[in-house]
């Protein structure tokens, strides 16, 4: 890897080792290519943003990355891990966490236990045990209770804690989602368009929750988003895939002056 | 207690001697982490010896001045009694002020260490930090977001509890030492008044005066360390840290700081506080909720409200009192308790309230007697900054609704010429730092504090403030001119959010409407009125026949009172702007500067007395985002029915 | 091609199991084709019904499990009625309820419940079903009747040429198989060539295009309830002639629910295909399977084609859950 | 209204997570209980235990099972009456075969049999949702008919398929009268109801809701769907296997084949619908309602002097299921449960409106 030094937005956070890389990977849904031999590395505690225009491919990028697709032809190396074909949870297990484009909240409950279920993979008392949820059950959940209660704090969601998710207001509902990935302490978050939708003071508290996680709880950051101002601001590395294709790799202003990205923007506005 | 009290004259000691007696009693409670936290007052004795060895190290000595910015934190209480240990005095500062307005008492006090909530305060402080070279360090509570910050100034609470403990380990002696050396007559803190026309002036108050008062109203209404208060007004305002520090300090009872400040409300219903202050604005703005949230009920519920709120009004108040009430008013006040009062209380978070007292400024006698009638023990105070609070309370069971009550022991009152309150009392403060002039000013040789304010002691030896003796005018007429006694008329409306009156020298009164968004664009929400926002909302014709309607029945009940009948509002206009504090609009106590008013909107003013019907405004806005624009458009004017002034009496 | 192999397989299996009595020589090739040809008849009923099923899931996407009480409460009011009136009155007559009962369906039901996730939809249609059941019996009583057909009973001889013994052949279960057939035929043509029937199609792809060509979703609503009320009296008149008009014959009709299963929900030709495979598999199961079972476990009797067909679809729905022709889905994200 | 909540704060999570965190909410419910226990067994006629309440305690258990399944977990079954059947059946042999065995023994063996043919019937949750899981399951209920109808040693050959049972005694206490069963039966709900609330509102409980919600998404945060979909099935059909077994042994008595059917299954499927999906409360209100309607219907033309004969109040019964049924999905789709959670709310918020 000879990727250049990508410049640090904070003092003292460090980009580390590669994480995460994908080789090559190709999808398609019957005849469609949703994705062609794509191939890009993600750093520890970095940010790294994949844009593009509609329909290029990312969606379906993170989906490949979190197992929700398998793809056809390629390979994906997480930490020490390699895989083609894993299946969503197993991916949460090894530290990928996701939110998604439309909000994929469980509606009927609290946002108290959304969060609360962000945890469910690192909870263990036995089916009896929580039946009784007498001694090691109840202080379990206890324990959980209070890193969610971190999580409340961290994103500022005191105030809904018991309120039921679907009944929010879209905005809270991202950060709910955001606080229901975040509670799994993952290693890597991927993130589906968080600001999609927002006014402006929305996406600056979203802005500022990334970077906090990234910067405070050192989570590496995978986001798609349509804000180019957004992207170029918090981003340290940018893809830019069109048609399923990557046409462009690097930092926000390498990216930014790059012709086939200029293109393939234009060429998508029209 | 009362034999060892002639020793605890300090807090500190204060604090030693109930981590003595009641060391597992909850001290305070925090709501954080989704949970009520609790310190107990061991706990709380333990944090302040840290932290007060750990200022130390850090070179806080005696007479030095430590500041404190954040919102009712027990960190931030801590700090308070941590500082007065050291002898050192504790300057509590506004958290919601601007970096600009925190200069002052900074350079004023030459404040070396400021112990900051979070990320916020210590922004503002920096900012200002090279204006201020007194200030050597910041020490902040909340890490969130300050971990890149290097500035060497600045380190956090938990580095400076940990130096604290370690230097506690190693001498544990001279923390006893520095607290036996503190008097009763040292300074136990200063607070800055927020000063409606000059400068902020420091007030000086002792640990003498603090805790004399604290005791006095202890005995007075028979408080214990039962009794529970919620913290959420600024801790920098005297009102606030009497009942959060002073008091419980003396009391032993347990303070509550709620998790946010959108969740009071819901804090407030949990904890069920038993004693309770607030200035007369909170309880407008609950009662504009109150309304509000009634207006949206079901029509059967509706009338019910209104019929027991009735019944209410016309005996709540007395069976509060223990007067006599017939046998048929009593049962259906006891009905409407179950129904209403007892829900409506519960729903307030009142249920539990045994004293409440409102203060500060005039309350509406409508918006007194509404609580007062729901069987809420609501009294009235008189006091200020200058006199630790309190002056005169009311006492249980004779409560007037337009007197502040009859001095508390100790305390000494006469009147000048002019109607001026002289007060003498032993919490009277001692001086206003490094300004011996405005302390002379203040304070005479005799030790009477000149208020300000004018009024009376009526016949029943209750104390009666019209208005502050400078802004009593005098219409051209030459009848009295009290506009705040108007503008208190003017904000019983629950649509009503502020007014200003003007009428000084001139023929007749005119005002100035900031209506209240919530309960008014509720309102045009039921009627199907679209808007955009305050400034449209403000200007429909429909929001006008609303208002006018609300002084056109201020103006009928200023036409029975015959020295003020010649006050009647003729002509008033809707503001294109909220007022605000950060305009210098209001004092941060949320005061009206006529003054300044009068000045910025002269043009407005003129209009109004100009027999004018709309008039050109443009305007510079400052959006919530920080951004700056101007706006533009046609003020509306209107005139308002007046009532013949009984003098001119017509056909009966 | 790869997720074509288990589906292979169980056809080879099913193959397997209905030739077996044959080639291992269990039973004689006459009453063997007599079995099939039972099964078939069965089959083809079930097909019948499954295809008001799938026309309504196609159209509203309902899962109607009201169709087994809907052919109960058509032969119910078919018999009831045609006691004192001649039989194709009584049809006629029926056929206009069961217009108006599509009506009501879509007016009480259906329209409140538009934009509701399908398991409560089909909850409805249980709600729809024992008002039904109970509305049926109420008015037209809760004995059992009879229809008479007009169709002489006794059972025919046929094939005496090819077969040891020759085949028996009940004549109604001719008459009733050829109308089923013709029925069966008449809405696949319906469905496939007219332009309702594509209309009614295109609903089930796409409300909103429906909508934007021009077609009233409500009335195609109706329309579909209307035809699955026909297709209902058409199976009704036919068992409650063989079995006699009772209660039972909702439950014989739920059949059309694992019919579908393997048909697939949508598809015509899947619920044709279905019908006759689970017609022909219980028949033959209960017949060769059925007294082996009783033997070998010592059962109390056979009655293996009340499971059957749901076994079955069961094991289908393991093996390929979108059914023979159904479309794959995918969860998009 | 009745609520007084000033005061009651918490200081730490346990009393945060308690089941009923409003003192008052706890007031009531333990003077239900007692009420329940103290007068109930004193004040109540025969008639009123063996026709409501017994039929109501016990269908409360199985529809609470349901609710686990479908209203929890969001998996459609419409042939729970055969995990009852395989509880009744289990509990009879057991009971026959092992004579010494204590009966709640017997009784929890009997869950575990339905449990294990929950989850084989539950396998094909994993595949398939919805609507094709509605017709897996009537595949259960159709067999388990089949099974115990014709497989003799299930019925103890007994000639007419019909099995019969006899008093059970429980430590020395023979639970006989309708009084002791009422006991009985309404201690077990007790339990059962805690242990069901405490699972929904454990990390189980929210994988279950979680799945039910957004089945995807459940998964991309670490839920596996195995797990989740198969464990609602086992615990559905434990309960279920309970209620089955004290269905037999304390309200039947004695039972024909097919006593178990798929009428019993929708009727568990309606209780929960009405009573209020994703609500243990809700299975206690659907139970209650269908219960008492047959009752009701029987009995309120009686006092009006109107003849009905017993057919008709039948069919008339299945008529206002099915209209029920239709008008909840349409004004209240969660249940009457969701009316008592508004009111509650509505309470303690009086006298505003919201």
């Amino acid at each position: 890897m000879t990727a250049p030094e990508t410049h640090l937005h904070f003092q003292g956070r460090n980009v580390g080792e590669v994480i995460l890389s994908v080789e090559g990977v190709s999808l398609a849904f019957g005849g469609v290519k949703a994705l062609q031999d794509v191939s890009f590395d993600v750093r520890e505690h970095e940010v790294r943003a994949i844009i593009g225009p509609n329909g290029a491919g990312k969606s379906s990028m993170l989906n490949v990355i979190n197992g929700v697709y398998h793809p056809q032809r390629g390979r994906i190396r997480f930490k020490e891990r390699q895989f083609t074909d894993m299946d969503p949870h197993e991916a949460a297990v090894l530290g990928i966490a996701r939110t998604f484009q439309n909000i994929a909240l469980f509606k009927g409950m609290s946002v108290l236990d959304n969060i609360m279920a962000g945890r469910n993979l690192r909870m263990r008392s036995g089916i009896l045990a929580q039946a009784l949820r007498i001694g090691p059950a109840l202080k379990e959940e206890i324990a959980h209770r209070q890193e969610v209660e971190r999580i409340i704090d961290f994103l500022e969601l005191q105030p809904y804690r018991k309120t039921q998710a679907g009944r929010l207001p879209y905005g809270l509902q991202k950060r709910v989602d955001l606080g229901r990935a975040l509670a799994s302490e993952p290693k890597m978050l991927l993130l589906d368009e968080p600001m999609a939708g927002m006014n402006l003071e929305e996406k600056q508290d979203m802005c500022r929750f990334i970077l906090d996680a990234n910067d405070q709880l050192g989570t590496t950051i995978v986001l798609i988003e349509h804000d180019m101002g957004v992207v170029m601001d918090i981003s340290d590395r940018v893809v830019v895939l069109d048609y399923g294709r990557k046409i462009a790799d690097g930092t926000p202003d390498e990216v930014r002056n790059n012709q086939a990205v200029v293109e393939a923007y234009l060429g998508a506005s029209h | 207690m009362a034999a060892q009290a002639g020793t605890l004259d300090t807090f500190p000691k204060l604090l030693l001697e109930h981590a003595r007696v009641r060391p597992s009693r909850p001290a305070i409670r925090e709501k954080d982490l989704g949970i009520w936290q609790t310190w107990t007052w061991g706990d709380y004795a333990d944090e302040v010896r840290a932290l007060a060895c750990g200022l130390a190290a850090h070179g806080v000595t005696r007479g030095a001045h430590v500041a404190l910015v954040g919102d009712n934190r027990p960190r931030i209480y801590a700090g308070i009694c941590a500082a007065q240990c050291l002898g050192a005095i504790p300057v509590p500062l506004y958290q919601d002020a601007v970096a600009t307005e925190m200069a002052f008492p900074i350079q004023n006090a030459q404040i070396g260490h400021v112990i900051a909530e979070d990320q916020e305060q210590v922004d503002k402080l920096l900012e200002i930090l090279p204006g201020c070279p007194s200030l050597k360090r910041i020490y902040y509570d909340d890490p969130r977001g300050l971990r890149h910050y290097s500035h060497e100034a600045l380190s956090s609470y938990e580095s400076l509890i940990k130096a604290g403990r370690e230097a506690l380990e190693r001498d544990s002696a001279f923390l006893d030492a520095e607290i036996g050396k503190g008097r009763g007559s040292d300074t136990a803190a200063m607070f800055f008044t927020s000063g409606t026309t000059a400068a902020p002036k420091g007030v000086v108050l002792t640990h003498d005066s603090l805790i004399d008062r604290s005791r006095t109203i202890m005995a007075w209404e028979g408080l214990n360390e039962d009794d529970v208060v919620l913290a959420f007004m600024p801790p920098a305002w005297i009102g606030q840290n009497i009942f959060s520090y002073a008091q419980p300090l003396v009391t032993g009872y347990c303070i509550c700081c709620p998790e946010s400040t959108e969740t009071v409300t819901a804090d407030m219903r949990e904890i069920g506080p038993t004693y309770y202050f607030a200035p007369p604005r909170i309880f407008e703005a609950l009662l504009t909720q109150v309304s509000v949230r009634m207006e949206d009920a079901s029509a059967l519920k509706r009338r019910m409200y209104r019929y027991f709120m009735g019944v209410a009004r016309r005996v709540g108040a007395r069976i509060l009192e223990g007067k006599p009430v017939g046998l048929a008013d009593r049962m259906l006040y006891n009905l409407g308790d179950f129904l209403v009062y007892a829900p409506l209380r519960n729903v307030l978070g009142m249920s539990r309230v045994r004293i409440a007292y409102t203060g500060g400024e005039a309350i509406g006698p409508d918006l007194f007697v509404f609580y007062r009638s729901l069987g809420i023990n609501l009294k009235q105070l008189y006091g200020s900054t200058e006199t630790s609070v309190f002056v005169c309370v009311q006492a249980n069971g004779q409560v007037k609704s337009d007197t502040a009550g009859p001095p508390v022991p100790g305390v000494e009152l006469k009147f000048t010429e002019q109607r001026e309150l002289l007060i003498r009392s032993p919490g009277l403060f001692k001086e206003y730092y490094k300004n011996p002039q405005a302390t002379a000013e203040a304070k005479d040789a005799e030790g009477w504090f000149h208020t300000g304010d004018a009024g009376y002691i009526d016949a029943d030896g209750h104390l009666k403030i019209i208005d502050r003796v400078k802004d009593v005018g005098r219409l051209a007429g030459g009848t009295l001119f009290a506009p705040k006694y108007l503008e208190n008329k003017l904000k019983f409306f629950p649509y009503i959010k502020e007014a200003v009156c003007f009428g000084h020298g001139r023929s007749m009164v005119c005002a100035f409407i900031n209506i209240d968004m919530d309960a008014v664009g509720n309102w045009a929400e039921r009627k199907g009125l679209p808007y955009s926002g305050y400034t449209d909302l403000a200007s429909q014709d429909a929001v006008y026949d609303l208002i006018s309607g609300c002084v056109e029945q201020v103006n009928a009940d200023l036409a029975q009172e015959a020295e003020l009948a010649a006050s009647q509002i003729h002509r008033f206009l809707i503001l294109h702007k909220e007022l605000d504090a950060d305009d210098e609009e209001l004092t941060r106590t949320r005061k009206v500067r006529r003054g300044f008013i009068a000045e910025k909107y002269a043009t407005l003013v003129d209009a109004l007395y100009g027999g004018k019907h709309a008039v050109h405004v443009e305007a510079k806005v400052r959006y919530e985002d920080g951004r700056t624009g101007t706006y533009s458009a046609d003020l509306k004017i209107r005139d308002a029915r007046t009532l013949p002034v009984p003098g001119e009496k017509k056909a009966a | 091609m790869k997720r074509h192999v288990p589906v292979l397989v169980l056809a080879a299996v099913l193959l397997a199991g209905l030739f077996a009595p044959l080639v291992l020589k269990l039973s004689a090739p006459g009453f063997w084709t007599e079995v099939l040809l039972g099964g078939l008849m069965a089959g083809v009923l079930y097909s019948l019904v499954a295809l008001g099923f799938v026309l309504i899931f196609k159209a509203s996407g309902v899962f109607n499990f009201a169709q087994g009480a809907m052919v109960l409460f058509a032969a119910l009011a078919v018999a009831r009625l045609s006691e004192r009136m001649p039989l194709w009155v009584a049809i006629l007559l029926a056929v206009a309820i069961m217009v108006a009962l599509a009506w009501l369906v879509e007016r009480l039901v259906l329209r409140p419940l538009v934009n509701q996730e399908g398991v409560a939809l089909l909850m409805a249609t249980l709600g729809v079903t024992y008002f039904l059941d109970g509305f049926g019996q109420t008015v037209w009583g809760s004995d059992i009747y009879s229809i008479d057909l007009g169709i002489a009973r006794e059972p025919v001889m046929v094939l005496e040429k090819v077969f040891e013994g020759g085949i028996l052949i009940n004549r109604d279960d001719v008459a009733a198989a050829v109308v089923a057939i013709i029925l069966v035929g008449l809405l696949a043509l319906f469905f496939q060539k007219t332009a309702t029937g594509r209309a009614l199609r295109a609903v089930a792809d796409d409300h909103q295009a429906a909508m934007s060509i021009g077609i009233p979703l409500n009335r195609i609503w109706v329309i579909v309830w209307s035809v699955a009320g026909i297709v209902a009296i058409v199976a009704g008149v036919i068992w409650g002639g063989k079995l006699g008009v009772q209660f039972s014959i909702s439950l014989v009709a739920l059949k059309a629910l694992p019919v579908v299963i393997l048909g697939g929900f949508t598809s015509i030709p899947g619920a044709i295909l279905g019908g006759l495979i689970i017609g022909v598999g219980e028949k033959m199961a209960e017949v060769f399977l059925g007294p082996p079972l009783v033997q070998m476990f010592d059962l109390a009797g056979g009655g293996i084609e009340n499971w059957f067909a749901y076994m079955l679809a069961l094991l289908f729905l393991l093996v390929r859950p979108e059914g023979l022709f159904g479309e794959k889905h995918i969860d998009r994200v | 209204m009745l609520y007084r909540e000033n005061g009651q704060f918490k200081s730490t999570y346990a009393a945060d997570l308690q089941m009923l965190p409003i003192l008052q909410d706890r007031l009531f419910m333990f003077g239900l209980i007692a009420f329940a226990f103290l007068v109930v067994p004193f004040a109540a006629s025969d008639y009123l235990f063996l026709s409501i309440l017994i039929p109501f305690l016990i269908l409360t258990v199985a529809a609470i099972g349901l609710n686990l399944l479908v209203g929890y977990c969001g998996q459609i079954s419409i042939g729970h009456a055969a995990f009852m059947a395989v509880g009744a059946y289990a509990a009879y042999n057991l009971w026959l075969r092992v004579p010494w065995m204590n009966f709640l023994v017997v009784l929890v063996l009997a869950g575990f049999c339905a449990a294990a043919a929950g989850m084989i019937f539950g396998i094909p949750s994993l595949r398939i949702k919805g609507l094709y899981l509605a017709v897996a399951t009537l595949a259960a209920q159709f067999f388990s008919d089949w099974v115990f109808a014709r497989v003799k040693w299930f019925t103890d050959y007994a000639h007419s398929g019909s099995v019969s049972t006899a008093p059970i005694d429980l430590f020395g206490w023979t639970i006989d009268t309708p009084t002791d069963k009422y006991l009985f039966l309404l201690a077990v709900l007790i339990v059962f109801t805690i242990l069901a609330k405490n699972l929904t509102r454990g990390h189980l409980g929210r994988a279950w809701m979680a799945t039910r919600d957004m089945d995807v998404a459940a998964e991309v945060i670490g839920i596996r769907p195995v797990y989740a979909k198969l464990t609602a099935f086992a615990i559905s059909a434990f309960y279920c296997g309970v209620a089955g077994a004290l269905w037999g042994f304390m309200y039947l008595g004695a039972w024909e084949p097919l006593a178990f059917n798929l009428t019993l299954s929708l009727n568990l499927l309606f209780m929960i619908i009405i009573g209020g999906m994703g609500s243990i409360l809700g299975s206690y209100f659907g139970a209650a309602f269908i219960v008492a309607l047959p009752i009701i219907l029987n009995q309120v033309p009686q006092w009006f002097g109107i003849p009905i004969s017993t057919a008709t109040a039948s069919h008339l019964e299945f008529m206002i299921f099915g209209a029920l049924i239709v008008l909840f999905l349409i004004l209240e789709p969660h249940g009457i449960a969701r009316l008592w959670a508004v009111g509650k709310e509505k309470l303690r918020l009086w006298p505003f409106p919201h």
